[in-house]
């Protein structure tokens, strides 16, 4: 199904050993990341923690990308970063080519973060705002001692013409560049480390539609070329849905859906992914007039103090006694299909959202 | 609240303790005692007898424990400038001067800042703006206040013969001293408000407010200076002590019997026991200021919580 | 069309990044006429000895207190020196107090104010103490200690207020760090396996040099100032050397016999501290690329 | 709500009327010129979408309504005509009295746009006095039941609540219900749900449409989300360079567009499909901006059918057939092209 | 300001009953307002024998002292009506007035006297001047030192209370001049409250002079009122004195707005006020005062200023005319010698040869000693405090220029606090290789200003003839012989010159025209003003001086705090 990898440079010397193309390239099981922080109220000084990812299972396999879609606040950047270990974990272990990156000293991790790498959603923020292209995007090269120093020029520039920049863009600032350009230069920097696997965090949600259309075609051509791996990490299912080989559905800090991408896409089993389906506009005037009365009440529930048991419950239709008390597990509907609701099956019999998912086309 | 300023309390505890115990030590190390400014030496036994009298023949840190103890007993010593009377009386007749002329001061210079800044913030980039931006502040900030003092002295005292040349006594003394003193802390608040006020006069809020039909008066008294001026509370508070313990300068020049020259005199004259009394206080109105600046910023700011601010 | 008609393509990356700096500068009149006449001062400072008609310490008491003529242009002081030469040299003692003791104060407290941010917990606490003690201490208490502990002079004195400027530098190196620690362009460069000294150097100082540089600028009159204070108490820059600060102490007594020698240094100051804010300014617009 | 007002949909006589308005910039060096010579209509209980994409002056265009351009920006041609009066005619204080009173606005970020040191509360007292002279209990009364009308919960207790302490979603429902506090006749929303989380925009753009159907208010939604306006809309502005490029009803411009920038555009919008096709169309290029008056259709430099013509003469903004108009040189006209 | 008209008080009583002389204001007016400058004192007592160093303002006028001096600096009768040396010369009596009265109704008695001095010499008191009649009154040193009671100290009543026997440890000729410094507190109040500190305290003041305590308040001003009690012999016109207080600041401007009715003019206010044609008019008084001689002293043990010639260079090289000239004219005469002319026994052309403008034997002398033209000169610190009134630094700074452009050598400014300054100065050894002090007199006698550079004294120069000699002059008692032993140890003293003596100061007043009086007159030397040692009841002055009607129309606002 996928072309065999064609990365351009010779692996990297920090590939173990042990690491085969059939073992999945990143394994995250049991992720949680607490941030502690100081209370609210002006009495009392207490401390409270965000439970900003609680118990998080992923895997991706080389050349393929993992969709995470959820909504703002239940800890999809978090788990991005907590897989670089740019945030340690409270707990639960990241695998990445077999590695196990919690137990590696600050030495070892460094030498490795350049095989995974990020693009933010900001992608003027994530753009040292001092530095022209050139330095940003000779800075991994440095740091890594990739190429040697004459060298270096000309492969800035292999680089900006990967990402579709004119070469004169070397000694020009972030700022001289519109959204989309600078997102390019993100990816450009992401790449001169020569990674095989990248955290895309909402690449394009802050981009207009047109621009947003340009990378995503060239992140979907990079990862042909370069045989990448993407943890994609989006708001928008309809993005989502044309990147993804997997997608998982995140509310709360917890995983509620993870399923092939068209099995998600032809039968979502969690009442949240199947309320988060309805609410994406479609184009198309005749589609939307038909649904889009019923959406999802209520609000995502602050992850300081998350509900008891299925942590949706406060917004399910569906939500029964159960629901309040017990904590559903990820269990597996169909093969590759795991949805953690304890009423999965009606559900999906009975879609309270009556979405348009894919139906229509 | 209560949990909150006891432990900002005892930290500024901890601090003033480290901190009167490095003056204390300063102070010894520097050459020349409180009985070193007579033109001829004193004879060995007179010294002696001098050394005893005030317990400076003790060892340092002796010194320092009594000096300790004496102020568990909200003793602040007898200053060695004022034998017969005891620093705390001393303090309690030279501040309420001080006090009072930095009390007109703070109200002056921050009243006085905030309608500049203000006024120049909302003209702003006209050529009241660049007046009161450039020209006043400049010079507030480019003139010491003893020369300003002096220049007001010279014209209206001695020249116009409207105002008392100095001294203590009758309101009209407060004028000039005031004026002088005024003229940095005014600058600098004129400056900070305007620079916090142009902040605000963009904000979203503001523009959904005009866009609402509220009046520019209106728009500007609440929406725009009220969000702009909070933060100058925490800018005004770490200000208040400086202004509240006197300025020598000014002092001097307007024959003022004020705490400020003590700042001096206590330590030329090494009267210790004074240097240590004045530390504390400056200590103890430097965290007083601190936390209700802290504790005014989050009664009037709705948006911050007592905990969350770090500086 | 944003990226059609611009400038001169590739260069060193570094010096484009000066390049345009420059450019920016340049194009904002109020800061490149600051400018000039900062450097103006600054050269007139470095090179007094060339330029000044007089020494500063030339006496001629027969002289005393002459209005401008052809020999001394802006007349004489009390024990007859030239005040267009004290005027310059003062530029040289004002300057450099003005400007090492900021720069002794950065020095000490930039580092500080990074560690301590970067530290945290516990290093990050005693800091924060030490920043509390430095600000209740009364800086003419201390001074006046220190001076009679360890003599005056002008590198005393710079050094002093240098000490005493450090805490400035860390809060405000300490509140940028903690504001930029977090920003998209760190973490990135610190998912890069960027190691940490580089981080700091390379990507939060330069950032920080913005607001650093306008207190750095601030400082230049209030330190011009302090010095000026202890000249009053007698404890600053020492006899005969000339000092703008001196100078107006001791000018200001005389301005009902000689307006020049009471109003030479004020206006002096208030020139340099104009120039040095405006150009102050400036340069923060200038080092951030995306100003304007 | 209790409005006796019949929808009069598309009558004659539109509520108001953009006529061939120009904004620009002035700045030190250029001129950007905003708007340029746009024309639109909204009608009492119509919903108005206006798309495009960042830069082509759809806020603008918003604030002009509004006479809110901040400076540099002034509006230095045309006209807007709301409820047969000429704004732009209209001293400051009459203006005054129509914003907030006549036409209401809805931010794109709510989470900025409530004054933080008032309480919600204090914002509805401020519009229900100034306009409408309320004051006390009825005062109160009104401001609960307008927070209801929105969907917020308590609202006698939350409204005493300062901004802060409100998610997005509930700031926006304020918003709503301070625009409509004073029952406008006309409400602009400016990406009313940008900031927002696809849940909580679904339940906005509801809320919305009841609001629109409910009161007859006329209803401009700038957008950029071509979804939005399929779903929300009755009438759409397809703007691009600060010119109208096509208009027409939702249903007609979906079926059948005929701008190739339309066209663009809605090839670009990623689709729910059931298989993935990893295929995206994108505008190649940029949108300008625009600092020089030119003759010549602005699209055509990222437009796969420009010829000279398109270079050298502004297309006029035609009727391709009725409700329908146009500003193409070379329309598109087999629809099919749009899957 | 407002100018007040005065209405004639021309033969009217004060409230102390004395008859106004020709020419005074009304008695309501007849009151005297002194500045002072608190810059670097600090204000502790009233009364000498409390503390001398931190007396405030207008101290020692609650008491009269044994002897008092005129405005000839001739001692004259104070409470002590007569006084005479014992045969064997080893005491000395005086004889008291009757009937002076402490305000506490007890009569002064020599108990007073016995009392006061056992009190300065009591350790636990440690009296800041207990110097002063170490190795004079007898057991005086030991009893500072603990070693006896201080009973045993050589003061006793006499005959009866109204006698007085002072001891000395062997013959002492001044006794009657340093008896000036008997300014006596009360021994009931002293017995009553522990100190002398009761003094500043206006409810517990105990006054047997004219005036009595109003207000003590050392930062801002001292009020005497009349003591309406007194019973002795002299009664002053004024009846209210105020001594305002300031921490500095500009004086002038406050004598011309009539703050206060007499200022002590620097040389620089003379400039200012030569441009205001107010002040213009007014005559400046001037007189010597404490004969105040300012130097520079060297460390003689250390190089380069322990070679003579050195020192002598120096000396040479200062053109002391045309420096007094521009920077302190008319306040200063130049300094050929330690003593002022016009001080007993001071001499002055005799030691010009030592001392005089010479810049060719300064270089000659200095090449001597192993500097030709400075070279190998070590860098030298120059230190020095400031004084307005001497105009000290423009005068360092004019001498430090004029040793190194004509020795070629490198002296280096460094000012020091007062404090700091005495504390180096006078360690043992000293810490100031060099610095610019002055010295005033204690007593009328040239004992005391030369004994200041008797070996181990105030400098470390140490000369066994010249100690011979200050010894025998004080052992002496016919003048011609005090003469001529005091002008060889001048000689002395000049030719090794371990110090450059640069100028005598002249104290320059103003009096707001209305102060007159013959205390304001010329004395036999020719000097004006009022003379050493000032306003008070150890001189005659108090009578000699009283407030005229204001026909310049002065201003002068009333002082709050006078009714
Ligand atoms: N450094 C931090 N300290 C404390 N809480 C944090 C921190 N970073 C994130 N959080 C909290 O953790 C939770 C998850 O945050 P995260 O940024 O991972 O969400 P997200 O899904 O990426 O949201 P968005 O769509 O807004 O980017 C949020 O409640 C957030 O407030
Ligand atoms: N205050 C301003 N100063 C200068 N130019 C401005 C200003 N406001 C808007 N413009 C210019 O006007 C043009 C239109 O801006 P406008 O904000 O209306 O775009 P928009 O369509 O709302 O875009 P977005 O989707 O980003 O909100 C832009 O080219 C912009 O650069
Ligand atoms: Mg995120
Ligand atoms: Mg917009």
């Amino acid at each position: 199904m996928t072309p065999t990898p064609t990365t351009p440079t010779t692996p990297s010397t920090a590939a173990p050993p042990v690491h085969t193309a059939q073992d999945p390239l990143l394994e995250v099981e049991g992720l949680v990341v607490h941030y502690q922080v100081r209370g609210a109220g002006t009495v009392i000084r207490r401390r409270e923690t965000v439970h900003a990812v609680d118990g998080v299972d992923l895997s991706l396999g080389t050349h393929q990308t993992l969709g995470l879609v959820g909504e703002s606040g239940c800890g999809k950047s978090t788990t991005g970063r907590s897989v670089l270990l740019l945030e340690r974990p409270t707990e639960g272990s990241v695998r990445f080519e077999g590695r196990e990156l919690t137990a590696l000293s600050r030495r070892e991790l460094s030498g490795l973060r350049r095989r995974m790498q990020i693009v933010f959603q900001d992608p003027v923020g994530s753009l040292n705002p001092r530095h022209t292209v050139g330095q940003l995007l000779r800075e991994p090269l440095l740091v890594h001692h990739l190429v040697p120093k004459q060298r270096q020029r000309e492969r800035v520039e292999e680089l900006l013409d990967l990402v579709g920049l004119p070469t004169d863009a070397v000694s020009r600032f972030p700022h001289e560049f519109s959204g989309g350009q600078c997102q390019r230069i993100g990816i450009a920097r992401a790449l001169a480390a020569e990674p095989s696997f990248l955290v895309l965090d909402e690449p394009v949600s802050a981009l207009d539609v047109s621009i947003q259309a340009q990378i995503l075609q060239l992140l979907t051509d990079l990862q042909d070329r370069l045989g990448l791996s993407y943890l994609f990490i989006a708001h928008d299912l309809a993005v989502v849905g044309q990147m993804s080989d997997r997608v998982a559905v995140m509310y709360l800090g917890k995983i509620v859906e993870i399923a092939e991408r068209d099995s998600l896409y032809a039968r979502p089993h969690h009442p949240y992914t199947q309320g988060l389906f309805s609410a994406v506009p479609v184009p198309d005037p005749a589609l939307s007039r038909k649904h889009g009365d019923a959406v999802v009440g209520g609000e995502v529930p602050s992850s300081l103090d998350p509900p008891s048991g299925c942590r949706f419950h406060t917004r399910c239709p569906l939500a029964r006694e159960r629901c309040r008390t017990e904590e559903p597990p990820l269990e597996q509907v169909a093969p590759g299909h795991r949805v953690a609701c304890h009423f999965a099956d009606e559900a999906v019999r009975n879609n309270p959202f009556e979405s348009a998912t894919t139906a229509e086309v | 609240m209560v949990a909150y300023l006891a432990r900002r309390f005892l930290t500024l505890l901890l601090v003033m303790f480290v901190m009167t115990m490095l003056i204390f030590g300063l102070m010894h190390a520097v050459p020349g005692g409180p009985f070193d400014q007579t033109q001829q030496p004193l004879p060995g036994p007179a010294m002696a007898n001098v050394m005893r009298k005030y317990g400076l023949d003790q060892p340092i840190w002796r010194q320092y424990l009594n000096w300790l103890w004496a102020l568990l007993h909200g003793d602040l010593g007898i200053p060695f400038e004022q034998p017969t009377m005891t620093v705390t009386g001393l303090i309690a007749r030279a501040w309420p001067i001080t006090l009072a002329i930095g009390g007109l001061t703070i109200l002056v210079s921050y009243v006085g800042g905030l309608v500049m800044g203000c006024a120049a913030a909302l003209r702003h980039n006209t050529w009241l703006d660049w007046l009161l931006t450039s020209a006043v502040s400049t010079v507030g900030v480019a003139l010491p206040n003893y020369v300003v003092g002096f220049l007001l002295i010279s014209l209206f005292s001695v020249k116009l013969g409207w105002l008392p040349v100095g001294g203590w006594g009758q309101p009209q003394d407060l004028i000039l001293p005031v004026v002088a003193f005024s003229l940095y802390p005014m600058a600098l608040m004129a400056r900070y408000t305007r620079a916090s006020t142009l902040e605000v006069t963009y904000a979203d809020y503001v523009r959904m407010g005009r866009a609402r039909g509220l009046s520019e008066r209106r728009l500007t008294v609440r929406y725009i200076l009220r969000t702009a001026l909070i933060p100058l509370i925490t800018i005004m508070g770490p200000n208040i002590p400086n202004i509240l313990t006197g300025s020598i300068f000014i002092e001097a020049t307007f024959a003022l019997p004020g705490l400020g020259s003590y700042f001096t005199t206590a330590s030329l004259h090494r009267d210790y026991p004074l240097i240590l009394a004045l530390v504390l206080i400056v200590a103890v109105l430097w965290g007083t200021c601190y936390i209700l600046s802290d504790v005014a910023y989050t009664l009037v700011d709705p948006r911050v919580r007592l905990e969350g601010l770090s500086r | 069309m944003t990226m059609a008609a611009e400038r001169s393509p590739a260069r060193g990356s570094k010096s484009g990044f000066w390049h345009a700096a420059w450019y920016r500068y340049r194009r904002n009149r109020l800061a490149l006429v600051s400018g000039v006449i900062a450097v103006i001062i600054v050269l007139v400072a470095a090179l007094a000895p060339l330029i000044a008609p007089y020494g500063y310490a030339a006496q001629d008491l027969s002289q005393s207190l002459v209005g401008p003529s052809l020999h001394h242009l802006l007349g004489t002081d009390e024990l007859g020196r030239d005040l267009l030469s004290r005027a310059i040299y003062g530029a040289q003692t004002s300057m450099t107090i003005a400007v090492g003791a900021p720069l002794v104060g950065a020095l000490i407290g930039i580092p500080i104010g990074i560690a301590s941010g970067w530290f945290g917990g516990l290093v990050d606490a005693i800091t924060l103490r030490a920043f509390e003690i430095f600000t209740m201490v009364p800086q003419i208490l201390l001074a006046l200690l220190l001076i009679a502990l360890f003599g005056s002079g002008v590198l005393k004195l710079l050094l002093f207020l240098g000490v005493t400027a450090w805490v400035g530098f860390a809060r405000l190196a300490r509140a940028q760090y903690i504001a930029l620690r977090d920003r998209d362009f760190v973490v990135a460069a610190r998912a890069m396996g960027v190691p940490t000294w580089r981080i700091i150097t390379v990507h939060v100082l330069p950032s920080a040099v913005g607001p650093l540089i306008v207190f750095f600028v601030q400082q230049i009159p209030a330190t011009i100032f302090a010095a000026a204070g202890f000249s009053f108490l007698g404890l600053g820059v020492q006899d005969p050397t000339a000092d703008w600060g001196k100078m107006i102490n001791d000018g200001q007594q005389y301005l009902t016999i000689s307006l020049t020698v009471a109003l030479l240094p004020i206006v002096c100051i208030a020139l340099a501290t104009l120039t040095f804010s405006f150009a102050g300014d400036g340069l923060r617009d200038a080092l951030d690329p995306t100003s304007r | 709500m209790s409005d006796d007002q019949q929808p009069q949909h598309l009558d004659g006589r539109p509520l108001l009327e953009v006529r061939d308005l120009q904004v620009s910039f002035q700045l030190e060096r250029s001129t950007i010129y905003a708007v340029q010579g746009l024309d639109l209509r909204v009608g009492a209980g119509e919903r108005l979408g206006v798309v495009g994409e960042s830069g082509s002056g759809k806020s603008v265009t918003a604030q002009s309504v509004l006479r809110m351009v901040p400076s540099p920006g002034r509006i230095t041609g045309g006209d807007i005509v709301f409820e047969g009066e000429s704004l732009l005619a209209q001293p400051e204080h009459r203006m005054r009295h129509i914003r907030g009173r006549q036409i209401g606005m809805i931010p794109q970020n709510p989470m900025t746009s409530l004054n933080p040191v008032l309480t919600v509360e204090d914002h509805f007292d401020e519009v229900l006095s100034l306009h409408l002279g309320l004051a006390g209990a009825e005062r109160r009364d009104r401001t609960v039941e307008l927070l209801r009308s929105v969907g917020i919960p308590d609202p006698a207790t939350r409204m005493r609540e300062y901004p802060h302490r409100l998610s997005g979603g509930q700031l926006q429902r304020v918003m709503i219900a301070l625009a409509m506090a004073c029952k406008p006749r006309l409400l602009i929303a400016d990406e009313p749900t940008t900031a927002l989380d696809v849940t909580i925009q679904a339940q906005i753009l509801k809320l919305f449409d009841d609001l629109v159907a409910e009161s007859n208010v006329g209803a401009i939604l700038i957008t950029h989300n071509l979804g939005i306006v399929a779903g929300h809309c009755d009438r759409v502005v397809v703007m691009y360079a600060g010119r109208v490029m096509e208009t027409a009803t939702v249903t007609d411009l979906f079926a059948h567009p005929a701008h190739p920038y339309t066209l663009g555009l809605l090839r670009c919008v990623p689709r729910l499909t059931a298989t993935r096709t990893r295929k995206f169309h994108a505008i190649p290029g940029l949108p300008p901006r625009v600092t020089e008056r030119v003759d010549a259709c602005p699209f055509a430099p990222r437009c796969e059918r420009a010829t000279d013509t398109c270079r050298t003469q502004t297309p006029p903004l035609d009727d391709l057939r009725p409700g329908h108009s146009i500003a193409c040189w070379h329309p598109v006209t087999d629809a099919t092209e749009v899957a | 300001g407002k100018s007040q008209d005065t209405s004639s008080g021309a033969g009217t009583k004060n409230a102390l009953g004395l008859k106004l002389p020709a020419g005074a204001a009304s008695a309501g007016d007849q009151y005297y307002v002194l500045p002072f400058d608190s810059t670097g004192a600090s204000y502790k007592a009233l009364d000498f024998y409390e503390n001398v160093y931190s007396r405030a303002p207008l101290a020692d006028q609650f008491n009269i002292p044994l002897v008092r001096l005129n405005q000839n600096y001739q001692i004259v009768p104070g409470a002590a009506g007569g006084w005479e040396q014992s045969a064997d010369k080893n005491s000395w009596t005086f004889h008291l007035r009757k009937g002076i009265m402490w305000s506490d109704g007890k009569e002064l008695t020599a108990a007073d006297y016995v009392e006061t001095l056992r009190y300065s010499a009591d350790p636990k008191h440690a009296w800041d001047f207990s110097w002063f009649w170490s190795g004079v009154i007898k057991n005086y040193t030991d009893a500072v030192a603990g070693k006896v009671p201080t009973s045993s100290i050589g003061v006793k009543q006499g005959k009866d209370k109204y006698t007085l026997v002072i001891e000395t440890e062997g013959p002492v000729a001044y006794i009657p001049s340093a008896c000036l410094y008997t300014t006596p507190l009360s021994a009931a109040a002293l017995h009553k409250y522990g100190s002398g500190s009761y003094n500043i305290n206006p409810a517990t003041c105990v006054t047997c002079g004219p005036y009595t305590l109003t207000k003590f308040d050392p930062t801002a001003q001292v009020v005497l009122g009349p003591n309406k009690k007194y019973t002795g012999p002299f009664k002053p016109p004024i009846d209210t004195l105020v001594g305002k207080i300031y921490a500095g600041g500009d004086m002038l401007p406050r004598f011309q707005t009539g703050q206060v009715d007499q200022l002590s003019v620097t040389p620089l206010d003379l400039k200012i006020a030569a441009k205001n044609p107010k002040t213009k008019a007014l005559h400046l008084y001037k007189n010597p005062n404490d004969f105040e001689i300012w130097y520079t002293f060297f460390d003689t043990k250390k190089a380069p200023f322990d070679n003579v010639k050195v020192r002598q260079a120096l000396a040479h090289s200062v053109d002391r005319e045309s420096l007094i000239k521009s920077l302190l004219a008319p306040l200063a005469t130049p300094a050929y010698g330690y003593l002022t002319p016009g001080y007993p026994f001071a001499v002055e052309d005799p030691l010009k040869p030592y001392t005089n403008y010479d810049p060719a034997k300064a270089k000659s002398l200095l090449a001597q000693a192993g500097y030709p033209n400075g070279k190998g000169f070590p860098p030298v610190k120059f230190y020095w405090w400031a004084n307005a009134v001497s105009n000290t630094e423009a005068v360092v700074q004019a001498l430090t220029h004029t040793w190194n452009s004509v020795l070629g050598i490198n002296i280096q400014l460094q000012q020091l606090d007062k404090t700091t300054f005495y504390a180096r100065m006078n360690k043992k050894p000293t810490e100031i290789q060099m610095g610019f002090v002055s010295y005033g007199m204690d007593y009328f006698d040239a004992s005391n200003m030369l004994s200041v550079y008797k070996s181990d004294g105030r400098h470390n120069w140490n000369n066994a003839q010249y100690d011979k000699l200050l010894a025998k002059g004080a052992a002496e008692s016919k003048p011609q012989a005090r003469q001529e032993i005091y002008t060889e140890a001048q000689v002395q003293l000049t030719r090794e010159a371990p110090g450059v003596f640069v100028f005598h100061l002249l104290y320059g007043y103003y009096y707001a025209p209305y102060m007159q009086g013959k205390a304001l007159s010329k004395n036999k030397n020719g000097y004006d003003g009022i003379q050493w040692p000032g306003f008070g009841a150890t001189s005659d002055s108090l009578q000699g001086l009283y407030v005229a009607q204001n026909k310049q129309k002065w201003p002068r606002p009333k002082p709050n705090g006078i009714s």
